[in-house]
């Protein structure tokens, strides 16, 4: 009998053990449809507002003369950063063998999806003629940076629509056995897969392939996110560490993020047998980590700014620092180095609580570090004139808040049809890893000593 | 039912054919943008000169017309004037023709206070009414014309207007600073400064490039015609540093209203060292050294009172300067070879407004730069045909209630102040006032009382293509043209050196149902009918035009201004003698002028001595007989047989209220500026180039550059030194209430690290409560604040006496909340 | 909780909708290929949009490369519809 | 083909504000009102920027007339996504108003500020839209506009002259900022031309470019002002 | 249940086929007020464009002529035609005709036919066709005018295509 008759057989059996994980698809209550209606009522708003912005142009937004790049650009670079929570994290996961990473790659997987979907909307949002926005097709010019977005955010989101779409083939067949309707719906995407050796070797060289793959273009995304402004001559953009900057930050509130819905989804649909505090604790210390990374790299890009003194520098600089970007920039610093930093690093306050406080700063404090990437430079124009300043208008909130609720809608969506967690993996890894793990890290521990060594060693003991 | 869109349309084609209004169906049939397209014709397009008529300087426009209709303006290359500039409220000229609020029909207020139209026919004889009876009854001085309308050529038809009903009472609103050079040459009108030859302008408190009579001309003399190396240097002295003082070599910031004592210092340094025109001095001065009276009475010199009293570390510690920078000047002035003093702005605008202008005056007078080159002439006269004065004999000959009264002192009187004092007291019974191109509720200081006395009128008419303040007080409103469509006769502007004659013709047919004032002024005339109509002959304001410029033909004297500057100059100078005058006939004069719509006589007469110095000795006086002879006067000399000279002296210094013995008053003295009011800082109002004329505020451009030197538009600003700034602890941006005793404004506080401390500069010219254009509301105006003091001289009011304090009202607003949703 | 066999017309979808992805990626290449053209024409600089297509046109290759193993695989690796409607037996 | 470039005197501007207003009725830019304009969307193609040095007495003031200066290496044109902003042949830096999908990432990009983007639909009140250029389109809401060098004279100035028979002159062209300014501050003219007068004011020692240092080659030159 | 989906298809089909129908609608020929003859007037009775296009060769926009123009000759009927009839009524009411354009181009363009006629050269015939052949109002454009014919044309004779000197 093979690996995949077994858990066919569980799935089959009444000793299905993971009843848990398709509650939420085999009877979604009321509170589905009460969310998905509210949620959809704010991203309906959301688009009659888009609709008036169109008609009326961009004014009834917050952006100005010298700040012509608002909420719509720093949310922007904040969605995809989130992105990064998924599949990079899957990927990096997946790749190291971590076996405890078996209940959280699905979820991160499709934050990464829906957040990216969101966040390269936001660019559309942010064009004053969004009628042509396929000028871009017809007429795009790929040097411009904004092209290179365009190519590497699609890029990226066809290649983690794939890494979230093969790996769930097995538990959509599961759910085509069961018979969860539509039926027709499970019976398409499963693709005919039964769970044969065969299907099974071809789904882990897929999976093994994509996660290879999935990595370069993931960095590649949020690099070049960087590039858009990096590559222009303004203070405080013109800075060859943006890309890693970014990157790290990206990765940063993406596991911010995800640790945050794996927190809410753990509580609604009660999984706590699946995520347990190790997997806080592990995702939490990359966070850590992160956080640490995160403030090196805020400091060496601040320290060069200032110790080089260029007069258009240290406007904006000064800006941040003490001027009237101070309170945001500070809160930033807090909200990503202070607060995740003092709860994450003691065992006492690394509870679940205290985790998403953590979690939960640092999407604030990301969210706050793209704001202060963005509108500061644009308000310290090189040549004497004013500065600037932005207060985002009700309809940029708005859309904040409708682009928020996609993000929830799509998630809420993803968890109606389809298993949070991966059923297949989670069965694989009882079933497999145990004896898989023990093999490897016997592979890890040193050779047994040769008998007679051991023995004079005993002797000399 | 549903009908096809295809049906529809038929049906509504044969409605309409069938009801014969094509118009309805072609709208239907092609989108109006096409019909734009089609109605907008080939886009033929032609050149015409004119004059702008938006301020007193009238500098030449070219227009360019697309099909007929304007739709560019540039300044005339041709124009002596302003050889092809044109400043930003030129530019906007077609913004006030094509503007949104322009009055398109006679109005009159009913008996409720409501507006209502009114026939041009019906106006005219209801204001021809009440002068025909006026008249009939010998009360002519009971009208009064107010009229702002720049050029002597329109002010000579109103004359003779005036003249005809009988009426004395014309002026207009602003009191023009002729007194200085009345009291020292002894002539009613500002001379020619030569700016463009002179090699170093010293200015007292004004702007050359942005105040000023002619901004656009002095830019062009002296910056754009001259090379770079030889231009003129420049030395300002005053306040404010703006945008085009800014330009100056030196800038020697002063305290409020020392002008005239700085002109004194350097007066002094010249004298001292010897560096002043000594032979200029003997010949043609009077009152510099010592001398000695008919009387046998020794008399003070100017020179002894510069010595003792104006030495530099006086001067300085009274200004607020260095005693080494008045050194500095004065020896820059000496050295220079063509020098200039003249003062302006801020410094015509105080309490000791024409002692700062004698002081200054009277360094020209040291450095003896009249009748030169680059010195003070007198422009040639234009040769316009003299009008005939009409035999008004048989009437009642009236003393002008803007005449000074006696217990005043003064040579004259703030003529808005005058009328509304007089109406309201009862000594002015005036029943028609006739407000022509003016705004004087609006732009004088004695405006709200003028607006009281409008109330005790019988009829107020004003002349005026927008709906402004004194309008909206008024009985009768008569829509005028705007400049571009309408007859223009710019003469001679102050203090241009030469003499020029600017015709202006229509560029395009009246938009609206308006009339320029010369022909309402006729056509009264002719309402009136008798002798007010036999002194004014002409069918219309080109006719009077065309007679008047009769004159200049007969004469042969200047030339018409054709081709670039220099071009000019040679045609002229080939009129001089080189080939026959081109023009023999009136007709074909008439179409050459109308063609390149300039006259100009660059040629002063030299020599002429006589002409320019018309005082009682002959001479520039330092010793001012004029006002000594006015003074005793005011002391009552004539009155009281028995009082001696120097008691009545004495009694008219006191009159008049001055502050100095009865030896300095009739020389160029300092008197200390007056000021009312317990603020901490003085309000210097003062006129950026964006709010040159009356209708500077109907264009959106004009009010979106408004405060173009803050990158700012839109607002009344209030510009503080940074030191001043920092004591208030005020920040750029902060809104401010301005608060004098009569009341408090809104402003926008600019710190410039240039002003004065102690000082507070707020531009004029927004502030309107009326739909001027776009500015209704916009801004604040400072005269409504203005306590004003009387020059005890010219009787003007001052606009820079007043003290005021700021008051935060809020931090710059870019901390706060936006509008919700970007204010739409 | 029988298995049905798939019905014909949801094989056509999946067939559909994998070619979808290959249309989807060539157009995406074409339109690289196409902005390479353009920028030519336009005397714009070539060399960004060559760098952006060595990168881009191999990661969209690779994915839709990669769906289609999948897809072929699963479909190859399959026994037969009649066997799998059979229980194994628990071994 | 000629390579367009400006001079500006620095000594000989007053700062009247003529260039600035001229611009505006040339090239039919729409007044963006009180309200729009405190929230700092007022828009210029040509501003003068105040540049103060020291204090006091001893205090300088310059106002910078500052249009677009089109770099010869523009940074605004490298980022445009859709080849709406570009370099023409001869030396402009132009933006095609019906290709602009409004992105503003130029913006972003200008060091100099020059570029401004329509927020509303521009308002024309009453019939002020007759006295608006013909020559130079009114340009929708949501586009990004700049200073053209007032090609559209280059234009003219090229027909008239073919129309003529003869080749361009030095002179022939005049931006409506140099044409209006009073004191002649402001020349413009071909700079791959040895002998027009603006290269032969580029070569004044006087001569400067805002912020050159940036390697973007403005075309728009200064001259300082003189002690 | 299965056929749901299909249902969804070909509704989603029958949209787009609506939407095709729908937009060639919208490109409806074009109807003038008067049926014009060109060939009369120009093949018969040998008349120039220009007779009529006054501007043709001198100004931006060739124009279409209107009743001032038509009146030249049209004060009083010269024939019994119907059509003309139509015209004689206009001149006598003074109601300009309702031509529709059957040539335009955007609001963004900048098009002078003097540069093309007078300075370029450029026979009527090359952007309008043979119009002088055409006896009834033609009802759409003999040719289309596009950005990628202009651009040819100009291509082929060698004149610039920087695109500032259309669009403005």
């Amino acid at each position: 009998m093979t690996e995949a008759d077994e858990i066919q057989g569980t799935t089959a059996g009444l000793e299905f053990e993971d009843q848990d994980l398709l509650r939420s698809i085999e009877d979604s209550g009321v509170a589905f449809r009460v969310v998905s209606t509210l949620l959809g009522l704010v991203i309906l708003t959301a688009w009659v507002i888009f609709g008036r912005q169109i008609l009326l142009g961009l004014g009834v937004t917050g952006l100005n003369q010298p700040v012509a790049w608002g909420f719509y650009i720093v949310n922007f670079v904040f969605f995809i950063g989130i992105s990064h929570a998924g599949t990079l994290i899957s990927a990096i996961l997946r790749l190291s063998q971590a076996e405890w990473r078996r209940p959280i790659t699905r979820m991160a997987e499709v934050i990464t999806v829906v957040v990216l979907a969101i966040g390269a909307f936001h660019p559309v949002l942010d064009l004053g003629r969004p009628d042509r926005a396929l000028n871009i097709f017809t007429a795009g010019r790929l040097q411009s940076p904004l092209l290179w977005d365009v190519s590497s955010i699609s890029a990226y989101f066809t290649a983690s629509t794939v890494y979230l779409y093969i790996p769930m083939i097995p538990d959509i067949a599961l759910l085509r056995d069961r018979g969860v309707r539509p039926r027709w719906l499970y019976t398409f995407l499963a693709w005919g897969w039964q769970g044969t050796p065969r299907q099974q070797a071809v789904l882990e060289r897929a999976v093994s392939i994509l996660m290879v793959l999935v990595i370069p273009i993931a960095i590649s995304v949020h690099t070049v996110i960087s590039y858009i402004f990096a590559m222009t001559l303004q203070p405080g953009w013109h800075s060859t560490i943006f890309g890693p900057y970014f990157v790290v930050g990206a990765i940063f509130s993406g596991i911010a993020a995800l640790m945050m819905v794996m927190i809410v989804m753990r509580r609604v649909f009660h999984l706590e047998r699946y995520l347990k505090q190790v997997h806080f604790d592990y995702l939490s210390r990359l966070l850590l980590i992160m956080s640490l990374l995160w403030i090196y790299f805020t400091f060496s890009e601040y320290l060069t700014a200032f110790f080089g003194n260029e007069p258009s520098e240290m406007r904006v600089f000064y800006y941040k620092i003490t001027g009237p970007y101070a309170p945001f920039f500070w809160s930033m610093v807090a909200a990503n180095f202070l607060v995740p930093v003092g709860i994450l690093s003691f065992r006492r306050t690394r509870t679940i609580p205290g985790i998403f406080i953590a979690s939960a700063s640092v999407v604030v404090g990301m969210w706050l570090e793209r704001l202060n990437i963005v509108v500061p430079s644009l308000a310290n124009p090189r040549l004497p004139l004013p500065t600037g300043y932005y207060i985002p208008s009700l309809v940029e909130w708005v859309m904040f808040a409708g682009g928020f609720a996609t993000f929830m809608l799509g998630f809420v969506i993803f968890a109606r049809f389809f298993p949070l967690i991966s059923v297949w993996e989670i069965q694989e890894g009882r079933k497999l890893s145990v004896a898989e793990t023990t093999e490897r890290l016997e592979g890890y521990l040193p050779d047994p000593v040769p008998s007679s060594a051991a023995q004079s060693a005993t002797e000399r003991g | 039912m549903i009908v096809p869109r295809r049906e529809f349309l038929k049906m509504l084609g044969v409605a309409s054919g069938t009801l014969g209004i094509g118009g309805c169906g072609r709208d239907w049939l092609v989108p109006d943008r096409l019909v734009e397209l089609a109605q907008r014709g080939p886009g033929l397009e032609s050149q015409a000169p004119t004059i702008c008529g938006l301020c007193e300087s009238g500098c030449g426009l070219t227009v360019r017309l697309v099909d007929g209709l304007p739709v560019g303006l540039k300044g005339n290359p041709h124009h002596p004037l302003n050889r092809g500039g044109l400043c930003p409220v030129g530019q906007a000229g077609l913004e006030v023709l094509y503007a949104p609020h322009r009055l398109q029909a006679p109005q009159r207020r009913g008996a409720g206070g409501e507006l209502e139209p009114v026939s041009w026919d019906d106006a005219l004889a209801e204001v021809g009414d009440l002068l025909r009876q006026l008249r009939s009854e010998n009360q002519g001085s009971r009208v009064a014309l107010l009229t702002d309308e720049p050029g002597q050529l329109f002010r000579d038809l109103a004359d003779s207007f005036a003249r005809a009903i009988g009426s004395p009472n014309i002026s207009s609103t602003k009191s023009e600073g002729l007194l200085p050079f009345t009291l020292t040459q002894g002539i009613a009108q500002v001379p020619g400064f030569d700016v463009g030859k002179s090699d170093l302008v010293m200015s007292f408190g004004l702007d050359l490039y942005e105040d000023g009579p002619t901004p656009l001309h002095a830019i062009s003399a002296m910056v754009g015609s001259r090379a770079t190396e030889d231009r003129a240097a420049h030395i300002y002295a005053g306040t404010r540093l703006s945008a085009g003082s800014a330009k100056a070599e030196i800038y020697v910031p002063i305290s409020p209203g020392t002008h005239g004592a700085l002109a004194l210092g350097v007066a002094h340094v010249l004298v001292r060292e010897g560096n002043y025109n000594r032979d200029f001095v003997a010949e043609h001065t009077f009152g510099f050294e010592d001398w000695i009276d008919d009387r046998g009475h020794e008399r003070l010199g100017f020179r002894r009172l510069l010595l003792e009293r104006y030495y530099p570390d006086r001067v300085a510690r009274i200004c607020g300067c260095d005693a080494a920078t008045v050194v500095r000047i004065a020896r820059r002035l000496g050295e220079a070879s063509a020098p200039l003093a003249v003062a302006g702005g801020e410094a015509s605008q105080g309490s000791n407004a024409t002692w700062t202008g004698v002081a200054v005056h009277s360094l020209n007078a040291l450095l003896g730069v009249f009748d030169r080159p680059g010195g003070v002439s007198l422009p040639p006269p234009i040769p316009l045909t003299p009008l005939a004065v009409s035999e008004t004999s048989s009437l009642e000959q009236t003393e002008s209630i803007f005449t000074p009264d006696d217990s005043a002192g003064a040579f004259g009187v703030d003529p808005v102040e005058a009328l509304a004092e007089r109406v309201i007291d009862g000594s002015g019974p005036i029943a028609l006032l006739i407000i022509v191109s003016s705004n004087p509720v609006y732009s004088s200081p004695a405006g709200g009382r003028l607006r009281q006395a409008m109330e005790q009128i019988q009829l107020v008419v004003t002349l005026t293509p927008f709906m402004d303040e004194t309008a909206a007080h008024a009985d009768l409103i008569l829509p005028s043209h705007v400049f571009l469509e309408s007859w223009q006769g710019a003469t001679t502007p102050a203090a241009v050196a030469f003499s020029t004659l600017g015709l202006g013709k229509p560029v395009i047919e009246p938009l609206f149902d308006t009339r320029h004032p010369g022909d309402v002024l006729l056509e009264l005339g002719r309402v009136v009918g008798g002798p007010a109509s036999e002194a004014l002959p002409w069918v219309s304001y080109p006719d009077y035009l065309k007679e008047r410029l009769e004159g200049l033909v007969i004469s042969g004297e200047g030339s018409v201004v054709t081709g670039s500057f220099e071009e000019s100059w040679v045609h002229f100078l080939e009129e001089r003698g080189w080939r026959f005058l081109e023009h023999r006939s009136l007709e074909n004069c008439w179409a050459v002028r109308e063609r390149e719509s300039a006259w100009w006589n660059p040629v002063p007469a030299r020599g002429d001595w006589a002409r320019l110095f018309r005082t009682p000795s002959g001479r520039f006086e330092f010793f001012s007989q004029t006002l000594e002879r006015h003074l005793r006067e005011v002391g009552g000399m004539e009155a009281q047989a028995g009082m001696s000279e120097e008691e009545a002296l004495e009694r008219g210094i006191a009159v008049m209220g001055s502050q100095v013995d009865s030896d300095e008053v009739c020389l160029p003295h300092f008197e200390p500026p007056v000021t009312t009011g317990e603020g901490e800082l003085q309000l210097l109002p003062f006129r950026p180039i964006t709010a040159r004329g009356r209708l500077a505020a109907v264009s959106p451009m004009v009010m979106e550059m408004f405060g173009y030197p803050f990158l700012d538009g839109w607002q009344t600003w209030a510009e503080v030194a940074t030191e001043t700034a920092h004591e208030l602890d005020l920040a750029d941006g902060d809104v401010v209430a301005v608060e004098s005793d009569r009341g408090s404004i809104e402003a926008v506080v600019r710190v410039h690290p240039a002003a004065v401390p102690g000082t507070v500069h707020v531009p004029m010219g927004l502030g309107h409560d009326q739909p001027l254009g776009v500015a209704e509301n916009i801004g604040s105006n400072p005269i409504e604040i203005i306590d004003p003091i009387r020059d005890s001289l010219s009787g003007a009011l001052s606009l820079t006496s007043s003290r005021v304090n700021l008051r935060l009202i809020s931090r710059r607003p870019h901390g706060g909340p936006a509008p919700l949703d970007g204010g739409h | 909780m029988e298995r049905q066999p798939e019905p014909k017309w949801i094989y056509g979808l999946q067939i559909a909708s994998v070619s979808m992805i290959w249309v989807f990626v060539l157009s995406i290449s074409l339109w690289i290929l196409h902005l390479l053209r353009l920028s030519r024409r336009l005397n714009d600089v070539p060399s960004a949009s060559i760098g952006i297509s060595i990168v881009a046109i191999p990661v969209f290759l690779a994915g839709a490369a990669i769906l289609t193993y999948v897809f072929v695989g699963l479909r190859r690796g399959r026994t037969a519809p009649s066997e799998s409607i059979i229980e194994p037996e628990e071994g | 083909m000629s390579r367009w470039g400006m001079v500006i005197d620095l000594d000989r501007c007053t700062g009247c504000g003529a260039c600035m207003a001229a611009c505006h009725q040339e090239n039919n830019l729409p007044a963006a009102g009180p309200e729009e304009s405190s929230r700092d969307r007022a828009f210029h193609w040509l501003r003068l920027l105040p540049e103060v040095s020291g204090s006091g007495a001893e205090v300088k003031v310059r106002y910078v007339p500052q249009p677009c200066v089109h770099c010869d290496d523009p940074p605004c044109v490298r980022v445009c996504p859709v080849h709406a902003t570009y370099l023409s042949e001869e030396g402009i830096v132009a933006q095609i108003y019906s290709r602009c999908i409004g992105c503003r990432y130029c913006m972003a990009a200008c060091p100099y500020n020059a570029k401004v983007f329509n927020w509303y639909e521009p308002e024309w009140p009453g019939d002020l839209k007759r006295s608006t250029n013909p020559d130079v389109s009114l340009r929708p809401k949501g586009v990004v506009e700049k200073c053209t060098f007032c090609h559209h004279r280059v234009v003219k100035a090229r027909e008239e002259t073919r129309a003529a028979g003869r080749e361009m002159r030095d002179g022939d062209v005049t931006p409506a900022c140099a044409e209006s300014c009073p004191a002649g501050a402001i020349v413009f003219g071909d700079l791959d031309d040895p002998t027009s007068r603006v290269s032969e004011m580029t070569r004044n020692p006087r001569a400067f470019r805002l912020l050159a240092d940036l390697g973007t080659k403005p075309k728009v030159y200064y001259l300082a002002e003189r002690d | 249940m299965s056929s749901g989906p299909l249902r969804a298809a070909l509704l989603g089909v029958l949209l787009a086929i609506v939407a095709g129908v729908a937009f060639s609608l919208l490109d409806r020929p074009i109807e003038q007020p008067i049926a014009f003859n060109h060939r009369l007037h120009v093949e018969d009775l040998g008349s120039d464009c220009t007779d009529c296009h006054l501007y043709a060769m001198t100004g931006v926009r060739a124009t279409i002529p209107n009743v001032e123009v038509c009146a030249d000759c049209h004060a009083e009927a010269q024939t019994d035609s119907e059509e003309e009839a139509l015209l004689v009524a206009h001149i006598a009411s003074g109601d300009p005709i309702p031509w529709r354009k059957l040539y335009w181009v955007p609001d963004h363009v900048y098009f002078s036919h003097r540069r093309h006629t007078a300075i370029g050269g450029i026979e009527c015939e090359t952007c309008h066709g043979p119009m002088g052949e055409a006896s009834e109002p033609m009802p759409r454009p003999f040719v289309k005018v596009t950005m990628n014919g202009c651009m040819k044309c100009h291509e082929q004779n060698g004149t610039s295509n920087d695109c500032l000197l259309c669009h403005k």
